[in-house]
């Protein structure tokens, strides 16, 4: 998508890119071009910075620490970040709790929380899914029981991104009777990491990476001054934390990057009939998949508009969650077709290409298999595809969920 | 970037529902269809009336619109009520090229007929050998003193069998499919050597294959200049192509409504339709087609507007992915009306006639999508 | 498939080729060729032909008429068939009633039913879907009422092919209480299209034709005798029908003898860059068509093996459906696009070539259009596409539809 | 026509069967996967015992199989199996190299500790710059007064770092790609100026890139007809794409199965997963893929064995269809199981490893597809 900026826009267009150009480190460029892990200190430093600069949570209310910009200058800054290889911002604190806290906290927790989530002194994780519950929390079981002035935690709590590295964690529990079928069991606290009774235990995915965990809670203490709002209503809080959540899991910014990466490439590659980019299939999928993102890129702006104009971005950012995914997955896809045979090749990134001296896999693909693999995961997590079509059933073409249902 | 309609255009396209859905109901155009001139004056009149024709062009010419955001407001009615009427040829197609190719002369003294609806234009493009190729050109015209005389074939010329004027594309010079050398000619519809074979096309619209031997006109009747006008029929070719794809995208919606309603109300295995997950996540999938192709063809009118009417590469991804959510929500609404689908009768299958037209119309996917993989490359070598 | 014949086999084939050619009337190949629809005169005349040949019902058993081909000599034959341009055969009496008559049918019935249907002499039409009731045939509501030697059955039936031809038509009718809520409440009836108080309204189909009708039963006095079977068992019956139907609905040997007129018109439409043949994205689904077509092929011959071994066609039969459906499908999209704009113009195909002494369209895209629209049927007709995946979800897969149903 | 297996290939199928279930468990496979080695060479000499090996060689051959059935009913176990031993690599294409390429006196010499199972070989047939072509050799033979000097690099050699022989590809004449000039040589794995830089693939299969730096060989290392053994070769990958086809086929009927045991134990919402009728569907369409895939890859078994291994077309064609179910079995399966299915833990990843590498090894998709119109075309010109 390329639109006219005004001449406001524009200053501010040159601003963002001065300012990542100067102070982006560029040890931290360097491994997200290389598509390389990126270490808790890369990003904390990098968040740092943004901090200093007033950038660190462009989406949250002024006077929390927000930006105040528009749709477009939002448009701008992701774009710029993802054509300069700024890291893309962990979600949990500044993404994910903040906007419970400024949202249902009282004065007291926002005071305690929003600044050292603001600053990156403090690193948060998620604490949702359960071993018998993926995307149906409302069969959540673990419980927290009032004793004194402490709920008691106990349950286990399951593929908790980054959790290894988290310092605390907001987890829905259920405060209600097990017997309670519907979702006003359900309650928002927040939890340190460090408290007595949790061990977290690591889950290896597919990719080889560490990045999910197990956390369990064994008669975990927790001040009841740590529950977010009133008891019971965890559920309906950490639903608009999922609007939030889902516009931005469309990831536009960063598929444009790599569609590019991706078109480099294919120009770079040779097929013994000149280069990947001249072959009529390929450049075929690679059109389809630039229209339909820059599609979505249109979607996500309508989104955007309709949220700056005060109305709520509401279900129709499911849709941007589905077709972003799909996006991603299908340049994933792309990139294991240009690869070819050098998919294979399952080399540690930073020795690949020091390996006995030969250079194994071509730069471009290194890293090929790994994102193709960890990004199965991009339509399962942050409500996996399925549910999101399920809330567009509901809440967009408003069927009756809990109809009789036909089958046979 | 501007996507917001003005007030003015508001109540224009408010006053188009209205007059479709009080003024011009499906028993009426049925009617209309199988009359002899295949849609009704009465209509076309009233449509003169609310101002849609002056939202299509600008001040400057007469109108007090333009845009392709006035078009696009305009279409998506059009194609919501299925609209039989021949703005799409007369006024976009033919209007557009006036107004890309003419002196300023020739247009005050032709646009105003196509503005008030006083006249219906036709514009003959194609060959039958040229497919897509709007630069295959075999039909000439030979200098003669006074004028010219023309020879050749044009098929598919939408509305040619009804129009009063037809505009037609012929080579003054330069091989058959050279870029150079292409006039236009603007043509009465009784002229001497001119015979045109009118039909119906799939969707009910009147189409007509034209044949030249050696129809003399005089040297006005060369409009636009002599031997450069394929970049304005470029041009006129693209605004009616997203112009399609609007009216496209208000019928794609019409048909999700009306199979959100079918399924809703329909009762199979003793409850309703929609109650069928499989169904459910198949509208939300209709869905998604059509707010993605609605955003495509979006795309393209803001970058149409923005850069003074020109957007080809946007314009052949908008219809290459309208084209694309067409064919699968056509195919969809069908499928999941059942039986009842495939009739004459419901115009289910009225619409889905009409949106495999469109699909076809001034090029097909792989056309466009080729032509957006060109436009790309040529974009890319530039920077 | 190309596949290597016997000796036995090689003559056979000869055998049928020598029938095809000197057998087949020229008229009845000529608008088969062109796509042109047949009149009902033609469909009896070539039904003859064979009839006199022995052929005419090859998936009968021998005793009423059958040909005892293996799998193989049935696959020639449709081959065969195809590639000479035979008309396929109407299907209501020979492999709808019939098999269904020989099955379950009394001697008496056996007798006066089916030599009349395998030479042709009467036409059936299929009476199952009601306005109210498409594939669900458990809510049917035609009722068929005992009164002395008769049922009276009232009631509408809707979408029946062919009825303004048919001289009998076999229903599914309730004989059993509108509260019966399952299956047993219906019978199978076999009844003449004159009875007092039968009315036939045309429907008119998308491309222009009349093949679908309404048939409206006021009080129409149908003999008891005319019930196949027991009352109450009419949906069991129909269920073996439904599955002999769905294998041929497959229409392998129709669907490569076009995929062949597709492959040569691609080769007679220039693009302006070669044919369309030399078309690499063209080619690609071309391609990809032929594939799935030669893999459905042999999925057929699976099938016809298994079933040659007296295993029962079961519910294999309805990947057939689908998949076949879909070929057939994907074959008039292809037409479609390589017609471009020729697909357009609405012309009665007898006249289209001599319209006013001008060829609007090539011969070979003119009746592209036609076929689309009509075969937009072949996934609802004869169990739609979704009714066939729940056919294999419940008898493949094994899942139980009753269960209590997830959604939300 | 005929696919129905023989007692023989039955009981053959059933011993592998049983061997898989009772001694071939994933936990000891995964020791193996970190040992090392990378398999087991117990397991290695009980598949030679059952007759594995056996069963992948004719009679004349010293086996008593080398069918394409035989190799289809063994590999599809392999594939259900998750089996990580060489036997791609080593008994099929180098075993059929040798088959199509040598002597009958080189066979007798070299293809009896291939069926024993007592060496294993590898196959050095791709080149960096080469994509999939074979017949893109750059690497160099040079004639020496009592042997030849290899110099030149072979990469994606399954198997190469573990391998007792490797077999080379290697141009004796014409220019880097042309189609004759190219020989076969027999190396030992220990020759000077051989490096051979062992790694893992994603499926945690073994291969090496191997460089030769002007490694001498004996004029007896050269097998097959000097210059004329890309037919061989050729005929060889194609039987081992077939033998991949029929592994993804029992790789992806076991991925099926899985999910819908998962599908169907799995509680959410308070049932059980399979009563959503959205995933029955996507279920439903699974089954249809395998199928479809299963019906191509047995269509070209049959034409492979009615044309004394010769079918090219067919089996691209079947490489083509079994990839597309590939990767949509695979990334349904992952989809359907949720996110244990992105663990390393459960196997339905495994599957998912090795059914990527199989879509790229020996040809991806669209590979395939452009082979399959090619030998489409020629042969559509003979006729």
């Amino acid at each position: 998508m390329k639109i006219n900026l005004t001449v406001e826009e524009k200053a501010f267009e040159a601003n963002v890119k001065d300012f990542l150009a100067s102070e982006l480190p560029s040890n931290i460029k360097q491994k997200v071009l290389q598509g390389r892990a990126l270490k808790k200190e890369d990003h904390v430093r990098w968040q740092k910075i943004l901090y200093e600069q007033g950038w660190a949570a462009i989406d949250w209310p002024y006077e929390y620490g927000g930006c105040q910009w528009s749709a477009i200058q939002k448009h701008i800054w992701a774009a710029q970040c993802a054509i300069s290889a700024a890291p893309e911002v962990i979600p949990f604190g500044l993404d994910m709790v903040a906007p419970v806290i400024y949202t249902y906290g009282n004065d007291a927790q926002k005071e305690r929380f929003l600044p050292d989530i603001l600053a990156s002194n403090v690193w948060w994780c998620q604490g949702y899914s359960e071993p018998e519950a993926g995307s149906d929390l409302a069969s959540l079981k673990t419980t927290a029981v009032i004793d004194g002035d402490y709920y008691i935690v106990t349950g286990v709590k399951t593929w908790i991104t980054y959790a290894q590295h988290a310092d605390w964690i907001f987890c829905l529990v259920r405060t209600g009777s097990p017997q309670t079928v519907n979702n006003d069991a359900l309650s928002f606290l927040l939890i340190p990491m460090d408290s007595p009774g949790i061990t977290v235990t690591p889950i290896i995915s597919m990719d080889g990476a560490h990045e999910m965990n197990e956390v369990v809670f064994e008669n975990v203490g927790v001040p009841i001054e740590n529950r977010i709002g009133e008891e019971g209503k965890g559920w309906t809080y950490s639903k608009t934390l999922l609007n939030h959540e889902r516009a931005k899991l469309a990831h536009v910014a960063v598929s444009k990057n790599r569609l590019q990466e991706l078109k480099k490439a294919a120009h770079d590659t040779l097929t013994g009939h000149g280069s990947l980019m001249d072959d009529p299939r390929f450049s075929a999928k690679l059109a389809r998949t630039e229209i339909e993102l820059t599609a979505l890129e249109f979607t996500e702006f309508r989104t955007l508009i309709a949220e700056s104009n005060d109305t709520d971005p509401g279900p129709e950012s499911s849709i941007l969650k589905i077709v972003g995914t799909g996006v991603s997955q299908s340049i994933d896809e792309l990139f294991v077709e240009l690869a070819g045979l050098y998919v294979l090749p399952f080399i540690d990134p930073e020795s690949a290409e020091k390996f006995a001296g030969t250079q194994i896999i071509p730069k471009q693909t290194i890293n090929t298999a790994r994102l193709y693999f960890n990004n199965r995961k991009a339509s399962l997590f942050g409500g996996s595809s399925e549910i999101q079509k399920n809330i567009i059933c509901k809440d967009v073409l408003g069927f009756d969920l809990n109809e009789k249902r036909g089958e046979k | 970037m501007n996507f917001t309609p003005s007030q003015m255009q508001l109540e224009l396209k408010e006053s188009i529902t209205r007059f479709i859905d009080s003024e011009y109901d499906q028993v009426e155009r049925r009617n209309m269809l199988a009359s002899a001139e295949g849609f009704s004056n009465v209509h076309w009149q009233r449509m003169a009336e609310l101002g849609c024709f002056k939202a299509l062009f600008k001040a400057t010419d007469g109108g007090n619109g333009g845009t392709a955001l006035d078009t696009m407001m305009l279409m998506e009615e059009i194609g919501k009520g299925l609209v039989i009427e021949p703005i799409l040829a007369s006024q976009i197609l033919s209007g557009r090229l006036i107004v890309e190719t003419c002196s300023e002369s020739a247009k005050a003294k032709l646009l105003p007929q196509i503005i008030s609806g006083a006249l219906t234009y036709a514009s003959g493009l194609y060959e039958p050998l040229g497919r897509y190729d709007l630069s295959y050109v075999s039909t000439r015209a030979y200098p003669r003193r006074t004028g010219f005389s023309l020879t050749g074939r044009k098929n598919f010329v939408l509305n040619g069998g009804d129009a009063d004027k037809i505009l037609i594309s012929a080579r003054t010079g330069g091989a058959e499919n050279s870029k150079g050398g292409i006039s236009l000619f603007l043509l009465d519809s009784d002229l001497e050597g001119l015979s045109i074979h009118r039909y119906k096309n799939i969707d009910s619209h009147a189409a007509a294959e034209v044949i030249l031997d050696g129809v003399f006109v005089e040297r006005s009747a060369n409009i636009g200049e002599l031997g450069q006008v394929l970049p304005g029929i470029e041009a006129a070719v693209d605004a009616a192509t997203l112009a399609l794809c609007a009216e496209a995208i208000g019928a794609m919606g019409e048909l999700n409504r009306k199979t959100l309603e079918h399924c809703k109300t329909r009762k199979q295995f003793g409850v309703s339709l929609s109650s069928f997950q499989s169904l459910q996540h198949r509208m939300a999938d209709m869905l998604i087609e059509y707010e993605q192709a609605k955003s495509s063809m979006m795309y393209a009118v803001v970058m149409s507007d923005e850069n003074h009417g020109i957007a080809p590469k946007e314009i052949s991804a908008a219809k290459y992915r309208v084209g694309i959510a067409a064919r699968k929500i056509a195919q969809e609404a069908i499928q999941l009306h059942g039986a009842s689908g495939v009739t004459d009768e419901l115009d289910i299958s009225h619409y889905f006639k009409r949106l495999t037209t469109i699909e076809v119309q001034f090029g097909n996917n792989d056309f466009h999508l080729n032509r957006f993989i060109e436009l790309s490359r040529e974009e890319e070598d530039i920077n």
